[in-house]
């Protein structure tokens, strides 16, 4: 299969289709055409689009919890107990299933049927099935989404769309590079236009489902223009195969003013780029992460830095945030906890919403950065591309033009090097192989010496190792103590 | 992807140790990349030759790979909670395969949930690890502990 | 005794401590020459001013518990246990002791040591007496407060300063107005001019004592200018009495651009006023406290209002944060909840020291707004007191110039009445008699009108109560449901 | 101090209560002021005529002022946690002095330290008190419990 950024023909998606439901035994029960009947069945504040659509109008920053289980019965249970603290529900996918090791999935139901608990760090879709999917869906009053980090999230869409979900998180770079070893690129790129073709199917019939790429990447020191030029090539492609909802991701960075620089700019950037592809007919939105790297052990000080990424997401005017527990530190949360970093991201959000953080000279100019950033690095995509972008993808990620920091990924080059510069916004150490202006590099750099400076000692490999583990302990920059 | 090793062996080396290959890597289906480099990162400046296979590791690989640089230690990561399944029978594949005396660490978020951490040990040394680690365990005091081990299975 | 702003003269205030010493049992052990003895004999570390005066150097917010029981031993335990987690520690004084109900506070000793548990809501230090104060300070390593709300302060003061406290909260108007019901302003003035001239004296045998008046008021919807300008009296008092070491404070309103403006303008008003009254040599510092109005119980969602207020503090660059608890909504807290508190201020301030609130027109308009805000109201209390800022205290409160809302002090007036705008800033709902411009009473009435508009109702009293109990429902602003 | 009283009886208004009265006030050496205007405010609004003493109010304070206007109930707030010491010994008061069928009623922060609520109800109705009231009580819901106990002891 050649890669190209054009809609799938009808019959190159059906001939794959038949190896995609082929490919696990729950696949057979899905028929496209029962569950767009179904999808119609829902209610209107069942739909993602719609309340994403409400809540931008009115200015709303919506609050959305992780959490999945590996048994159905605990999993309702779970997003019930969530549901009144939040705006929207998720079903986070097992890592086994993320892999398609749906052997290894059963292997976790029955170990986890067994214990009593789930041994599993989320909800096997695929494994259950469709009519076990629509369980949850019918248990809930909330819309629901896929997350998860599959490369290969065809037999998951196509299970769990027919099944009523009606968001749908991911995409062929973010869905890789920081969740795969040697996946390559063409493949995930391709495997996720098929997804994005589906979506499309069921808009063309009146079904609208929402596509999130995962903003956050790495989730460590991903300097805003990163992880934006994935955003915006992943909206690109998923708009090509007939997607019409998109909402583009962000991790929180830890400086406010470049988090909330970085949600205005990713939404102006992306109207640009979408509206020069000839995109009119789309619905937008944005979702802020809250800090995905390492969290404090000590559960004060984690909801701390919990209602710091709430405040942020709502300055920024963000259409979703993403929201995490006071046991991050610790891995799967319990419900009660779960439900705790909801409650304290609810506060915050209430105390800030109708809250504006003014516009600034300082303001500007990091929105402005960014966009330079982004045009650059897109620029050289599109080039290497020959103008199709899903080719100058995977060019550019080869030659490190796009690069995610920290990322396991084999075909990621890894040479970029971020650093947080001395009121702790995200800037470049090393920029690799990343083509970005001089004045751009000398503006990092001098970012850079400046803190180093502040803490006399010279920026090295040393300081960002220091940045990764800041806030864990209880810092935002990795000062030498 | 060398930055985070250019500062290697600058300080902290230890000659000693300097021939004592261990395996490094994060097991099962697990992506978690960050903190393997950085268990890298420190081992190698604390004098260990790291053969760091990343993420996603099989039981077999971390075997293989032991057996092909008469590595004295293996260093296990999962962050992901899968650990419970992915680190069981661990330390029989090792003896099946010859490595009997092969020192066997594990550490990070190694189950579903938050739970006490001397239980979870327990459970893990139970498997046959020789040491369990919390994730917030600082790398050089595992380092410490490494270099005697070994020494004492030597 | 007739009231003025004169250093008290040594004869006066002799006598009068005769009177002082000899009100309580315990009074008779304080030798003014002993305790300066002992307080030289403190190390740096565990003064006051010394702390303070570092961390406005080095730009950092220091971070204060309230705490305080009944027994010493107890006492010395809560706060050996929160010491770790804080750079300053207080002594809260219950609020027998406040109104000098020496025996009640004696029964509420006796209770609490028969329960086994504290009884009373704070330290009675009068009780315990001179060697059982030294005994909590020399159990500590850092320097102790002490916090309370006594009109009538004077034996309470002699007694913690000889014994080593080396900072004392409070003043002439701000604990009685908030404090008491019936004690004639006059009277607390005079009062509070024996506590400052006290702290004279030990400054005049080289011992600083920082004085803190009490910054928050009745903790309930206060516009800034309003703890602004009785923070500025009581700074001129007790400089006037020799003080050199101040710290003025404000309670978090819940506005983030309305707070930083807050404590930027108080730092710069304090400097105007206290040097065109000819006072050069002081040491100035703020002290920011979290949200002081009602909490919600659940402790999650008050953790983010802990949170809210220590990224204020940070961001305003408060010299200190008064840091609440996660059992606000409960009332004394267990020591426990108090260091949670603590550690979720620790993480936020960490986490947003070293950012910069960018300057911009709507920040500068904010503190231009307090400013003459302040400047007028001030100006009339000056006129009223014939140049006598005491005196002009005295009829400006009774006159309405200088009003606090929600206070129980019958001596206030009561008529100004605030309420929140669109954006939830305090704004002024009803002058009452303070006399404020026009263009200053036009801007406040339309962004209440703004808000009134937004909300399709009217302005009014309910209002003011929706705002009242907005945060422990949740929300920032009482917005109809 | 009259502003967060403008709206009395505008809404809500029992005609039937409109001749009971209360009295209200915060016991002991407690100067929290702001949830007793509130309380006042609904009150009246409610339709009670409501006597309010404000803060710092001594159990004679209250006795005096419900035998001079004839109470059918004394509403206590203690917001500082000294309520287990100021509001002991209050129903053996009324009882002595006059007032055997008085409806008394405590509310507040009434401990010191977080404390089960049921725990602290117990502890207020062994000395006596009608009913007992968290801080976070809806005061209408108080205003419907008063009317109804109001009238049953009468």
């Amino acid at each position: 299969m050649q890669l190209r950024n054009k809609k799938l023909d009808m019959d190159t998606f059906l001939s794959e289709r038949t190896e995609v439901v082929a490919s696990w035994v729950t696949g057979k029960d899905v028929d496209f055409e029962e569950g767009v009947r179904y999808q119609h069945s829902l209610p209107e504040s069942k739909r993602f689009s719609s309340v994403l659509a409400a809540a931008d109008r009115e200015g709303r920053t919506l609050r959305q919890p992780r959490a999945g289980v590996a048994l159905v019965d605990e999993h309702i249970k779970l997003l019930q107990f969530l549901e009144d603290a939040c705006d929207l529900l998720p079903s986070t996918i097992d890592a086994y299933t993320r892999l398609n090791h749906y052997e290894k999935a059963a292997e976790g139901i029955a170990r986890s049927t067994a214990a009593g608990t789930s041994l599993l760090n989320g909800f096997p879709a695929v494994n259950h099935g469709l009519k076990e999917c629509r369980r949850v869906v019918e248990s809930l009053t909330k819309p629901v989404q896929v997350r998860h980090g599959t490369p290969d999230a065809r037999l998951l869409a196509e299970i769990t769309l027919a099944a009523g979900f009606t968001a749908y998180e991911g995409g062929g770079i973010s869905y890789n590079i920081p969740y795969a070893k040697k996946v390559p690129l063409e493949r995930s790129l391709r495997h996720w236009q098929y997804c994005d073709r589906l979506v499309g199917f069921y808009e063309e019939r009146g079904v609208r489902i929402n596509r999130e790429p995962f903003g956050p990447l790495s989730g460590t020191l991903v300097p805003p223009f990163v992880s934006h030029c994935v955003a915006i090539i992943e909206g690109l492609l998923a708009l090509e195969q007939g997607c019409k909802c998109i909402t583009l991701g962000y991790g929180q960075a830890g400086n406010l003013v470049q988090d909330i620089a970085a949600i205005r700019s990713l939404r102006e950037l992306a109207n640009e780029y979408f509206q020069a592809a000839g995109f009119t007919d789309y619905q937008l939105s944005t979702v802020f992460h809250q800090w995905m790297g390492g969290f404090p052990e000590n559960e004060a000080m984690a909801f701390s830095v919990i209602c710091s990424g709430a405040a942020a997401a709502a300055l920024a005017g963000a259409t979703k945030v993403i929201v995490k527990t006071p046991h991050e530190a610790s891995g799967v949360p319990t419900k009660e906890a779960n439900k705790q970093g909801l409650e304290a991201t609810t506060q915050t959000l209430n105390m800030v919403r109708e809250q504006i953080f003014p516009m600034s000279p300082t303001l500007d100019q990091e929105i402005e950065l960014i966009k330079r950033e982004v045009r650059c690095v897109l620029a050289k995509v599109f080039e290497l591309g020959e103008g199709d972008v899903a080719i100058g993808t995977v060019r550019a990620v080869a030659a490190g033009v796009l690069d995610v920091p920290f990322a396991p990924a084999t075909c990621n080059a890894g040479k970029l090097l971020p650093v947080r510069d001395n009121v702790g916004a995200v800037r470049i150490f090393d920029a690799g192989r990343v083509p970005l202006p001089d004045d751009v590099l000398t503006f990092h750099r001098d970012r850079v010496a400046e803190r180093a400076k502040a803490e006399k000692r010279e920026a090295s490999s040393q300081m960002v190792v220091d940045d990764i583990y800041a806030i864990s302990k209880s810092r935002l920059i990795g000062r030498p103590r | 992807m060398n930055y985070l090793t250019k500062n290697r062996r600058t300080q902290g080396a230890n000659e000693d140790m300097s021939e004592t290959n261990v395996i490094l890597g994060v097991i099962g289906s697990d992506c978690h990349a960050v903190g393997n480099k950085i268990i890298d990162t420190v081992l190698t400046g604390e004098g260990f030759r790291v053969t760091n296979l990343g993420v996603m590791v099989s039981q077999d690989e971390f075997i293989d790979a032991a057996i092909e640089v008469g590595a004295g230690a293996i260093l296990v990561s999962s962050i992901y909670g899968h650990g419970e399944i992915d680190c069981a029978g661990f330390r029989g594949r090792c003896i099946e395969r010859g490595l009997e005396d092969i020192v066997l660490y594990v550490g990070g978020n190694l189950v579903i949930g938050k739970r006490e951490f001397s239980e979870v040990e327990s459970m893990f040394k139970d498997m046959g690890y020789d040491r369990v680690f919390p994730p917030t365990v600082d790398i050089k005091s595992v380092a410490q502990s490494l270099r005697q081990d070994i020494v004492a299975r030597q």
